[in-house]
């Protein structure tokens, strides 16, 4: 086990920490879809381009905070790492969907990592001093829940359809 | 002659004091609770159906668009509107109304130096709009009956182990006493995906001319044996007599009319196809939508070939429904009729294995895609890989075909659909026949109320014993040591549907289930096929949430291609036929200005 | 009422026997018998009261139809004779020497259906129409509703919509 | 009794062609309109009067001045529109014409009538009568001069109608009896308020007895006047109060029972003389018999029960070919309905026999001859005539 998922494994992390994950885990996701979109059929690629949009402008809500010296301020707070940092970690990693992945393996995806990115944010608005990364926390906390919903919905619009 | 018979009429003198019986002023008095006054109309209630005008006989009453009332599906959107100039109160359209919603209070004193005004629209803002006093027929809507008429079905001890058609469909004697209950007001009509002309062919069936049926059901629909027998018929949930009562058995009467006219009669009735114009079209699948198409084109004259990837032409209506629903005969039936307006079906052509996407471009003015949605989807929950699930579509395909499918003692099914009901019950039957028990388990998101299957199918599938459990949620399918499944793990669903009606299934994860099997189906959804066009076009074509972009005339993004059927669009059989029309008013455009430039 | 007709059956060349209740039924006869029948029901068997005289028009079958119904009181029975007319140049039987009230229906007929009844007193006044020069407006062929349409003024202002064309027409125009 | 005795030489003879020569150039003669409007008849009809001096020489009546052809109105209507226009046919008694279209269309298409229904009918019918014979002692009371009892006629009469409005809906088109039953049950508490409005007429009719029956004008005026030799009611098709005041006892809801009058207890009302004063007199004995009939009904029916029959749709009604008549005893005589169909939506042919057709024209201008002009009015008013039923 390396040092530094030792820290993972502990209860504290700093806030530097936090971030720095988190903006990792919009980046790659982001890289991710846009990647995804020439190597899907032509007929999901409408799905995959709605994600990665989405996703951009997480990237892009993370590159303005990091420029905000109030939350420069923060960053080597200790905070309590959250319950769900696990799973939202893993996601950093993207897996291999295959060649040609059909909407329902993308769908599947994008639900898991809104699930995580959903619990990581509403845990870590919670447990954040006030001041401008707890708005941004709370924010995107709201912003995956929505997420999720929504896919939710389209997923079940799409796979459970046709049958009558 | 005596002096008595002169005196006594003077005592009629007695009643010089008696106080006058007269009523002084007679302006508001109040008529009796039943008294037939001013009209009232609930404008929510009523659909504007007209039959207070048809009943009228002083031709009274006119219908009327109201502003915010609004024409929708069942709401014609108009509304009575009264002459008084020639209403004689005698409340026939009241009796007659088929929602309840006109209705006469007990005013009768209405003053006005406007002679225009007594033509009016009740239940707008009229005085008397909500008196309570008034006539109100007694007794429910009489003057039309509310009870659907009997057809005989096979009881489900006698068909629980075969594939025998349940429906027996009306015999003359019911299917007149059922057109009789229509009062033509011909809501319905907008509701069918086809318009077909219903009120016109239920007149029909009551004056028993099935030769003028038959004609007006081919006016709008090639498949009536089809549609007679498993049409969602939603025209029935628009008909002016469910308000309070049974709709009319449309689906029944249309069936009814087809039961009565002989192949060789249909044909001729039908009438030949026009001259051939030398246009030849190419159509991907033999299902309604294609086969629909098929029909227009061949009867306008062009040279219509059918590729069909399985061994028969039907598509869900021969691989889909069993065959307790609709024989396969029957389908047959329609299908032979479209073939002798010079269509020709060739079968065991897979489009991209046996023949060429290319090829048919190549070889016709226009092709049309018609694939439908022959794919199963899964729920790919955890153990929903490998042997032991299967998709409902597939086992049905197979059971069609004649294969020999696994039938456990225990089977669970996922889905709430009518293709879960249609394997359900197969299996079912399957079961009785083999084991001589039926083990079936129906697992489905939705609570009873909002199956998406039809009401029947809950009645007559629990009758053949499937057990059918509502609000699961579907987590895992159970497999043993050895990887044989044992059952499907499901939540509880506590809620289905966002306040937009949108799906969004919550659980509760403390009430879990394991229904025991040794077979997990899933009916969850279907897709199309879309392998056959090949990445090249794909690439090209454009496309709308994962199916093929068409237009309003099922024009893909390519001049040559058109497209068709569930894969496009509607979700159901009559929608293909209404959609199969268009698609054929497109190809015959495109053919004919291509004549025009050659 | 089975048995009178057995009995009259054939002296007056009746039709068959139409029951429609036990003491109601009718007979054809043809008009050369009438008068016979007539006097024999009203004298012989009891059928004393004219209940009424009127006509059928079946325009289709050429024929005008006179039902004579007659009524034995004591015996509580009814007996419908129908005479069958030609309709081209339909005249009926004066009857009035048998009943004085047979002038009133004679006159109606004549004036309403156009049925001739030669020697039936003021046959030819006019009795409800005045200076009618139309068709005889009970019968078939008169369309009151067309002579309505042609004779009076319709109020404007008055139009109603079909409720399935309505439909069509805010739904579906293009289909 | 006193008693008209004309010098007749001076009178027109008949001509060849049994008609009267009536020659106004001499002077000797008058003609006189009695109507249409007229308080001596009951609606628009008229009687033209060929007078000489102050005798009635000849009389002929007219009619056609509210001609509507309901006859082939009713044709042009299917068989439930034809339901509201035949009580239009008769404004004081509209129901017969209810009651005999609904049997006969029920008859020829084969419904049975709900029990309850049956007795509603009688209910019903009788509360017409008896209003009719309400407006015939005002009518023939006026037409002597007696203005009186119209007025307390005509305010026991409106009683009765509130009972209609309250029963069926209306006052006077009740359009309540409609083919296969009727529109609904009593009103709660229908049968007290009937008791006091019959009360009320029953102290009403005591007082007509006093000025009216002991009244010796109007005993000198009618006694004796209008005589119908009962020779003439078989040829004359004279029916009802007029045929019973000459000792011919016939009443069809005896002789013919129909509805549920075999299950009810009444004489009908009978007199000898078959002048003016019997046939009113056997008509006020008539209004006693449907006080008590009403009653009797209101007693012995069933307290709940359907009242209509399960129809096909009326919209698309059709009956087979048939013919039927359908009688029954109204306030004036026998009324009829003769339908016959021929199997389409509509009915072939109604005709429709009110008492009145005979009654007020060939019985009515044979009588006429040798009266005396301020008779003509009571003559006809007593045969108690409804102009309409003559020319429907």
């Amino acid at each position: 086990m390396s040092e530094a998922n030792k820290a993972k494994l502990s209860n504290k992390a700093s806030v530097r920490e936090i971030f720095e994950t988190a903006t990792e885990f919009e980046r790659v996701a982001h890289a991710f879809y846009s990647a995804l979109i020439p190597n899907v059929s032509k007929n999901i690629r409408w799905l995959v381009e709605e994600l990665a949009e989405e996703e951009l402008e997480h990237v892009e809500l993370f590159t303005k905070l990091s420029q905000d010296p109030g939350v420069e301020a923060v960053m080597s707070a200790e905070i309590a790492r959250p319950v769900a940092d696990g799973r939202f970690s893993d996601c950093v990693h993207t897996p291999d969907l295959g060649i040609d992945p059909d909407d329902q393996a993308v769908l599947q995806y994008a639900l898991m990592r809104e699930s995580a990115a959903m619990d990581q944010y509403t845990e870590l608005a919670e447990s954040t001093p006030p001041g401008p990364l707890k708005d941004a926390f709370m924010f995107l906390a709201n912003e995956e829940t929505k997420h999720k919903a929504e896919l939710e919905k389209i997923y079940y619009e799409i796979v459970h359809s046709g049958g009558v | 002659m005596s002096l008595r018979e002169v005196l006594t009429p003077f005592t009629a003198w007695k009643h010089v004091l008696d106080a006058p019986v007269t009523i002084p002023d007679p302006i508001g008095r109040e008529a009796a609770e039943r008294y037939r006054g001013f009209h009232q109309n609930d404008m929510e209630t009523c659909i504007g159906c007209g039959t207070c005008e048809a009943i009228c006989q002083n031709g009274a009453i006119d219908m009327v668009p109201v502003e915010g009332q609004v024409t929708e599906k069942g709401d014609s959107g108009l509304r009575p509107m009264i002459d008084y100039g020639r209403c004689c109160w005698c409340a026939l359209c009241v009796d007659v109304c088929m929602t309840g919603s006109l209705t006469m209070s007990n005013e009768y004193t209405w003053v006005d130096t406007d002679p225009d005004a007594f033509r009016f629209i009740p239940g707008l803002e009229e005085p008397w709009k909500d008196k309570e006093a008034g006539y109100r027929r007694e007794g429910g809507r009489e003057l039309s009956g509310t009870k659907r008429s009997h057809m005989g079905e096979l009881a489900p001890a006698l068909r629980g182990d075969n594939f025998s058609e349940i429906c027996a469909g009306f015999t003359r004697e019911e299917a007149i006493l059922e057109a009789d209950r229509c009062v033509e007001c011909g809501l319905c009509v907008a509701t069918c995906p086809a318009h077909m002309s219903i009120p016109d062919y239920i007149a029909a069936v009551r004056d028993q001319d099935y030769d003028r049926g038959l004609q007006l059901l081919y006016e709008t629909n090639p498949f009536s044996e089809v549609c007679g027998r498993i049409c969602t018929h939603k025209c029935e949930t628009s008909c002016a007599a469910l308000h309070e009562g049974d709709p009319i058995a449309i689906r029944w009467l249309k069936r009814h009319i087809i039961d009565n006219v002989p192949m060789e009669r249909r044909l001729e009735l039908v009438g030949g196809a026009k001259p051939a114009n030398g246009h030849r079209v190419a159509i991907v699948g033999a299902g309604p939508g294609g086969l629909t198409a098929a029909y227009d084109l061949a009867r306008e004259g062009c040279a219509v070939t059918v590729f069909e990837a399985l061994a028969a032409p039907g598509g869900m209506m021969r691989y889909g429904i069993p065959e307790y629903r609709l024989p396969y005969d029957a389908l047959d039936r329609d299908v032979a009729v479209i073939q002798a307006m010079g269509v020709e079906i060739r079968c065991n052509m897979r489009v991209g294995r046996d023949i060429a996407l290319d090829d048919l471009k190549r070889d016709h003015d226009a092709v049309i895609l018609a694939i439908g949605l022959q794919m199963g989807r899964g729920t790919r929950i955890p153990g929903s890989e490998g042997p032991g699930v299967e998709k409902a579509v597939d086992l049905l395909r197979r059971i069609t075909a004649g294969e020999d499918v696994p039938v456990p003692e225990r089977v669970v099914v996922i889905g709430g659909g009518n293709v879960a009901f249609d394997i359900a019950r197969s299996m079912a039957r399957l079961q009785k026949a083999t084991h001589g028990t039926v083990g079936v388990t129906l697992t489905a998101l939705e609570d009873r109320a909002h199956f998406l299957a039809d009401a029947e199918e809950l009645i007559e599938g629990a009758e053949e014993g499937v057990e059918i459990i509502d609000k699961r949620g579907p987590q895992e399918v159970m497999r043993d040591a050895s990887g044989a499944v044992t059952g499907l793990r499901s939540w509880a669903v506590t809620s289905i549907f966002d306040d937009q009606g949108r799906f969004a299934p919550a659980y509760d994860q403390a009430d879990e289930r394991v229904h025991e099997g040794a077979m997990v189906i899933e009916a969850i959804g279907q897709m199309a096929d879309v392998s056959l066009l090949g990445a090249e076009l794909t690439e090209a074509l454009d496309w709308n949430r994962g199916r093929i972009a068409i237009d309003a005339g099922f024009r893909t993004s390519e001049p040559w291609l058109f497209a068709v059927g569930d894969a496009v669009k509607g979700p159901d059989v009559i929608n293909a036929v209404a959609d199969g029309h268009r698609v054929a008013q497109s190809v015959m455009e495109r053919v004919s200005l291509q004549e025009g430039i050659s | 009422m089975r048995d009178l007709h057995a009995n009259l059956k054939t002296r007056h060349a009746l039709g068959p026997f139409e029951p429609r209740r036990a003491n109601l039924g009718f007979v054809t006869v043809p008009a050369e018998r009438l008068r016979g029948l007539l006097t024999e029901l009203r004298d012989v068997h009891g059928f004393t009261h004219l209940v009424l005289l009127t006509a059928v028009d079946w325009m289709e079958d050429g024929l005008f139809q006179l039902t004579y119904l007659m009524n034995d009181r004591a015996g509580d029975r009814t007996l419908g004779v129908r005479v069958m007319l030609n309709r081209d140049e339909a005249v009926g039987e004066d009857m009035h020497d048998l009943w004085p009230t047979a002038a009133t229906y004679q006159r109606e007929l004549k004036e309403m259906f156009g049925i001739d009844f030669p020697g039936s007193p003021r046959v030819d006044e006019e009795f409800i129409l005045e200076g009618w020069t139309d068709l005889p407006p009970y019968r078939r062929d008169f369309d009151s509703l067309a002579y309505s349409q042609q004779t009076y003024a319709e109020r404007p202002g008055r139009v109603t919509h079909d409720p399935r064309a309505h439909m069509k027409s805010k739904l579906y125009p293009e289909g | 009794m006193l008693s008209f005795q004309p010098d007749r030489s001076q009178y027109p003879q008949p001509g060849p062609d049994g008609r009267l020569e009536v020659d106004l150039e001499t002077g000797k003669y008058l003609k006189l309109w009695q109507g249409p409007n007229h308080p001596g008849i009951t609606g628009n009809m008229s009687v033209e009067l060929t007078v000489c001096g102050d005798e009635v020489v000849e009389g002929k009546t007219h009619v056609g001045y509210l001609h509507r052809g309901f006859e082939k109105l009713m044709e042009r209507r299917t068989f439930i529109q034809v339901f509201p226009i035949v009580c239009r046919v008769c404004v004081p008694e509209p129901d017969f014409n209810e009651y005999c279209y609904a049997a006969a269309v029920e008859e020829l298409a084969g419904i049975e009538v709900p029990e309850m229904a049956t007795w509603m009918r009688t209910l019903i019918l009788e509360m017409g009568r008896f209003n009719s014979y309400m407006m015939f002692l005002g009518g023939i009371s006026g037409s002597l001069g007696l203005g009186l009892v119209g007025q307390w006629m005509t305010y026991v009469r409106d009683l009765m109608l509130d009972r209609f409005e309250e029963l069926t809906g209306a006052r006077i088109y009740h359009m309540f009896i409609l083919p296969g039953g009727v529109r609904g049950h009593l009103p709660e508490g229908f049968a007290a308020r009937m008791e006091e409005v019959l009360q009320t007429a029953e102290k009403y009719l005591a007082d007509v007895d006093r000025v009216m029956f002991s009244n010796s004008v109007f005993r000198l005026r009618t006694e004796g006047v209008g005589v119908i030799d009962p020779a003439l009611f078989e040829r004359f098709g004279v029916t009802g109060p007029n045929a019973r005041a000459g000792g011919v006892v016939k009443d069809v809801r005896k002789d013919s029972p129909y509805l549920v009058y075999d299950q009810l207890d009444f004489i009908p009302a009978s007199g000898k003389d078959s002048d003016i004063f019997t046939r009113v007199k056997v008509r006020r004995a008539d209004i006693d018999n449907s006080i008590g009939l009403i009653r009797q009904i209101l007693e012995k029916m069933p307290k709940s029960g359907p009242v209509m029959a399960r129809l096909p749709n009326v919209l698309h009604w059709k009956i087979p070919r048939g013919e039927t008549y359908i009688k029954g005893e109204c306030s004036r005589g026998e009324y009829g309905y003769y339908m016959v169909t021929d199997g389409s939506g509509y009915p072939r042919r109604i005709n429709v026999r009110g008492p009145s057709y005979t009654h007020a024209m060939a019985l009515l201008e044979h009588l006429i001859p040798g009266t005396n002009i301020s008779d003509v009015a009571a003559l006809m008013v007593s045969l108690h005539t409804y102009p309409p039923e003559i020319e429907r």
